[in-house]
């Protein structure tokens, strides 16, 4: 990469962070307003994994998500307008209203939803590289999940299946060293994630998911292997989540030094200094941040102002066939 | 159009031939299935289309059907194999969660277009992991079409339409009837879901069964005509959706219902076709109401105690007599 | 005894705190339980009892249920802790083929005294995939106790049996009523199962519920009350067994039943009720049976879509005064 | 061991081997006489792995096992005329006829039963070691499965699940090739079970599983490190399986030169072999064959005079609260 080109692709990587940053900020004053409901999981620390794989995707690529979504989507292109009224439960939310933040999905870039249950997206992206590579698409899936999602059965499945069926797909391990409210390395046995990956069959490699170039580079390498036909493959990226599991909780439970350690580590902080020291004026980051911050607002402004669905929407997208409202009494 | 006799089994086999051959995103993946499945259904399918489009898998039903709803999801229509029912309940998740909420959970972003075969029923003493009939569960599951044929017309026209539909279709192959024959069209037409099949006319009582047991209701049926016992029996076909008009202006007719189902009574189908009924012509406009099937135990591997669990046409015979006292 | 008010996830965390008091063969299991479990329902129990007895386990509900099996099968009593009850769809092969016939294929030989706990119901905009109630799943699945409490007595009381029970037991934690509060005994005594709770005593109408709904269901009969339609009001507490005796004699005397339930009325738990009534009195003995539910679709995220599809008061004196019509 | 002593082990193992052997001929014979009745899978080739281990095991120890598991039973001491007639379907059954040949169980001997479903025996053996240790137990758990389940899920959960909580567990992965009618080579990724086993923290040993000294003496190793509290285990045994899927599988589409050649490595014949090379007599040999032979025609004989059981025994068993027949009309 030559110094200029360089310089773009890092100042992509710092909007598309300072982006979740502050879309996953609004959204939790917004639901600390009373105004987002539900749940809400956010990633605040480990937007660098989410900025470094998809900066090597292209729109056609398919990626899943997990509960924590909205910065793989976000990176994956998603529409901030529908991304925001989702999450407040609007018309003209990506899922019209019935999916909230842990069913964040946009088809249309190729967002192929979050998902409630740990490891849930796994098999569902193994079958789309297996679609894919059967209408002979050079489009692949990538596959984002959490540390915690490495004890379920669906880990060894799906990884045994792309590595037999050679597949497109590149599965992202985004480990923040917690599942829930439990250290993962508390309910984890053996090396990990690497090991667990390559005894089946799956190559992986391991980078610190606060650098978002290093992630950048990573998994550049791995996207060109796996798009290249050399059959799937994992980034296990090592990370923080600085906030709680959810919305309501306030990570009391954490060490406090573990989040000093953590923030001084900041993915985007980290490229900020990077990118000053290769000359990036400060002012032009702060614009940047600026921006994404405004645009957030404008979300929340938007989504705030936006009407609530019509019950009648709350009846379709069901099926095609068959009645949803009850034969005799319903509610 | 000639039509000509074959198994249930071939039925199945030559409706899924057809739309392979009608539609290359058509493709089908489960264990054994390359040697041609468990039962016959994919016979000669692989050196026809190849390992790619007939995928042996590993003994993985979480990401059999996982990724059948992910290759829906990218374009392709799998026809998602579970060998025998019992097994999908080791992938309820990404039957239940995720193929039956995807769509709606989404928006209508996604269109979930697999089917979802699992041979079902009571076959041969193989006691009560490999016996299970739970089709009820999923009428009571928002998102997904439950078809029960119990001929080979049926269930190859059905199945032709399951392949065909967008929304994700569960397909119980009556296991025990795969070699029961009848006569299947050389072009395999597909036939609606919802439209019961009218296996009987009557005018006494209506007997509404589907799936498996239908061959012992219909000799149960001719027994009772034999002593002067009319039934309208009628084969659901789908439990999801159900033909409740054919059913409630049978009774209407008959005054009287029964209810056969292989299954266990308790909490099974049968009662959202009691209730159903009750409830659409009022209880004052029917004269009897009543369900048979398994009792609330699970399925036992010895010949006797199998029978003693087992529906049967002298049970029937009896339950349709108690409905006409 | 004393007797004091707490909220219903203090009952049920008092209940199994004297009960693994009473009995060192008690212990939980599953993801957080050792923080106090998700909702506080075993807060404290760590330092009391020790890690050994305390168990925070992987996220791998199959192993959480499965492994919950084998130590019944040697003669312990696990609690197995389900966090939220649509994760049991990760580990139902472990619950349906194994926890419920296991005991009647080996002729008795194994006895899994495993309480499976899996709070349910629509839970504060949750969505499709942490919000389902498919209790009666179950009811129709031989082998399982299936029990839906209401309040925090009957929730602790049932807790207690439960644990105390041989055959396995599904328990349906309220966890939507888990901040609601009751008086509990300093003493909580086991409460059988199969017995139902008559919530309010009236004469033109029999109503029968359980679960999360129960408290719209009396406010709804506190407004019929004030119209002047008196309404019995059944809890069923237990699905399996439940109090068919209870509602029978009920609905003899009222000749009117409405069955109300959070969960999706198509194939639900209402249709074996109005089934099991119309049957066992005969439809000249009803003048009216219906049931009232959630309609077939997967439960929205958004607020007003939720509403859409929740059985409110308001929803539930209209039936009832449908039923009355 | 001294000479005699090893003799005498060596004997045991060509025992229950034999035993084995004749008891799943017998079994096979019936079945094809149509007084078994539905499926039956049978180990033919397999008895020095069921053998080799549970030699090492007390009453005590608990094993679970799978849709093929009459070797494990026999060899674990599970009583000869309760399974021949569980799989007549008879009285006197081990499970009242309930359970037949897929669900055998003893648990008078701690044979916990047969399973099902391929990887059903995973979590309840690893439950069950969990349990005994919590009840201060010297017994252990010892879990049979075969290739074919070591691409579902509950291999990678539960044996996560015992090296986190060092549980006294053994698997055993007895390793005949196939998974039903496919070569398990064909559907399964990466190295192999051991290397799946380390990756979640378990240490694995491979052994010839048609030398059934070998399997004793790797077991035996095993055993004695999981029940010394170093935690659990895996053994994988290589091995073949002569006879088909099922009974009604003649295996024509086994290549028929890998049959020959597992013949020639037949457990029993090798064993048999090195016996007579330490100096025992072949008649004592053939008499022991010959009295499994009689052993298991015997309880044929007796099974096959045996009662059928009443109708009434169908509704036992099931659960102690809760009418099992129906309220309404019932079969
Ligand atoms: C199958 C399943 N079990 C439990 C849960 C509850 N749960 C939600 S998130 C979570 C922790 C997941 O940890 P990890 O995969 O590491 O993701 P992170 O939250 O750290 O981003 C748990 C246990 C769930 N959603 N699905
Ligand atoms: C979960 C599940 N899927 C599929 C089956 C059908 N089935 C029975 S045995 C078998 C093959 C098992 O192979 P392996 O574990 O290697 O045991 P083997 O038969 O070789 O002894 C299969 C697929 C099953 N019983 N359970
Ligand atoms: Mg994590
Ligand atoms: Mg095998």
């Amino acid at each position: 990469m030559e110094p200029t080109h360089n310089i773009r692709r890092l100042m992509d990587l710092y909007r598309t962070m300072s982006r979740i940053r502050a879309f996953e900020t609004a959204a939790l004053n917004a639901h600390k307003e009373g105004v987002v409901p539900g749940p809400l999981h956010v990633s605040i620390g480990q937007e660098g994994v989410a900025a470094g794989v998809c900066l090597n995707l292209t729109t056609e690529d398919r990626i899943t998500s997990n509960h924590r979504g909205h910065g793989h989507a976000l990176a994956k292109g998603a529409g901030v307008q529908g991304m925001m009224r989702e999450l407040f439960g609007r018309e003209g939310g990506h899922c019209r209203g019935k999916g909230g933040s842990m069913h964040i999905a946009d088809f249309s870039v190729g967002m192929l939803g979050a998902n409630g249950v740990v490891s849930g997206g796994i098999p569902i992206a193994v079958g789309a590289a297996q679609g894919l590579k059967m209408m002979r698409s050079s489009a692949i899936a990538v596959c984002f999940f959490g540390d915690g999602a490495i004890n379920r059965g669906p880990f060894l499945e799906g990884l045994n299946w792309a590595a037999l069926y050679n597949l497109p797909v590149l599965f992202i391990c985004e480990d923040n060293g917690v599942s829930a409210f439990t250290a993962t390395d508390t309910v984890t046995a053996g090396p990990g994630v690497i090991a667990r990956a390559e005894s089946l069959g799956v190559p992986g490699v391991t980078v610190d998911g606060n650098d978002a170039l290093a992630v950048d580079e990573a998994a550049g390498r791995l996207v060109a292997e796996v798009r290249g036909g050399k059959g799937p493959r994992l980034l296990h990226a090592k990370t923080f989540r600085i906030t709680g599991h959810t919305s309501t909780d306030a990570a009391a439970w954490r060490d406090p030094a573990d989040v000093a350690a953590a923030k001084a580590r900041d993915p985007i902080d980290r490229l900020g200094v990077l990118l000053a020291e290769r000359g990036v004026a400060t002012a032009d980051l702060d614009a940047l941040r600026l921006s994404a911050f405004e645009e957030m607002e404008a979300a929340v402004t938007d989504a705030k102002a936006a009407p609530w669905p019509d019950e009648a929407i709350a009846y379709e997208d069901v099926q095609d066939v068959g009645a949803v409202r009850f034969s005799g009494v319903s509610a | 159009m000639s039509v000509h006799q074959v198994t249930l089994v071939e039925a199945v086999r030559l409706a899924a031939l057809q739309e392979m051959r009608r539609d290359p995103t058509v493709w089908v993946m489960g264990e054994d299935v390359a040697r041609g499945g468990l039962y016959g259904q994919y016979k000669d399918f692989l050196p026809e289309f190849g390992a790619e489009r007939v995928v042996s898998t590993p003994i993985s039903e979480s990401t059999i059907m996982g990724a059948g709803l992910g290759a829906a999801l990218v374009g392709t229509r799998p026809i998602i194999e579970m060998r025998i029912f019992d097994f999908v309940m080791c992938a309820m998740d990404e039957l239940v969660n995720q193929i039956a909420k995807i769509r709606y959970m989404f928006g209508g972003q996604a269109r979930p277009s697999v089917v979802v075969r699992m041979p079902h029923g009571i076959w041969r003493n193989s006691a009560a992991q490999h016996s299970q009939m739970l089709e009820s569960w999923f009428v009571h599951l928002p998102g997904v079409i439950v078809v029960t044929p119990s001929t080979p017309a049926d269930a190859a026209g059905l199945l032709v339409s399951a392949i065909r539909s967008d929304d994700p279709v569960l397909f119980f192959d009556p296991k025990n009837l795969f070699p029961v024959t009848g006569d299947v069209a050389s072009v395999i037409e597909p036939i609606p879901f919802g439209k019961a099949r009218l296996a009987r006319e009557g005018r006494d009582l209506t007997i509404v069964s589907w799936s498996a047991i239908m061959p012992a209701v219909e000799q149960a049926a001719a027994t009772l005509a034999a002593e002067g016992i009319a039934a309208d029996v009628i084969d659901l076909r789908t439990l999801w959706p159900w033909d409740q008009a054919a059913v409630c202006a049978s009774v209407e007719k008959t005054g009287r219902l029964l209810v056969v189902q292989e299954a266990v009574s308790v909490a099974g189908f049968g009662a959202e076709v009691v209730s159903t009924v009750v409830e659409t012509l009022g209880p004052a406009r029917v004269k009897a109401a009543s369900r048979l099937g398994a009792p609330r135990i699970p399925i036992p591997f010895s010949p006797p105690l199998e029978d003693a669990v087992k529906v049967t046409p002298a049970k029937i015979v009896a339950a349709a007599k108690a409905a006409m006292a």
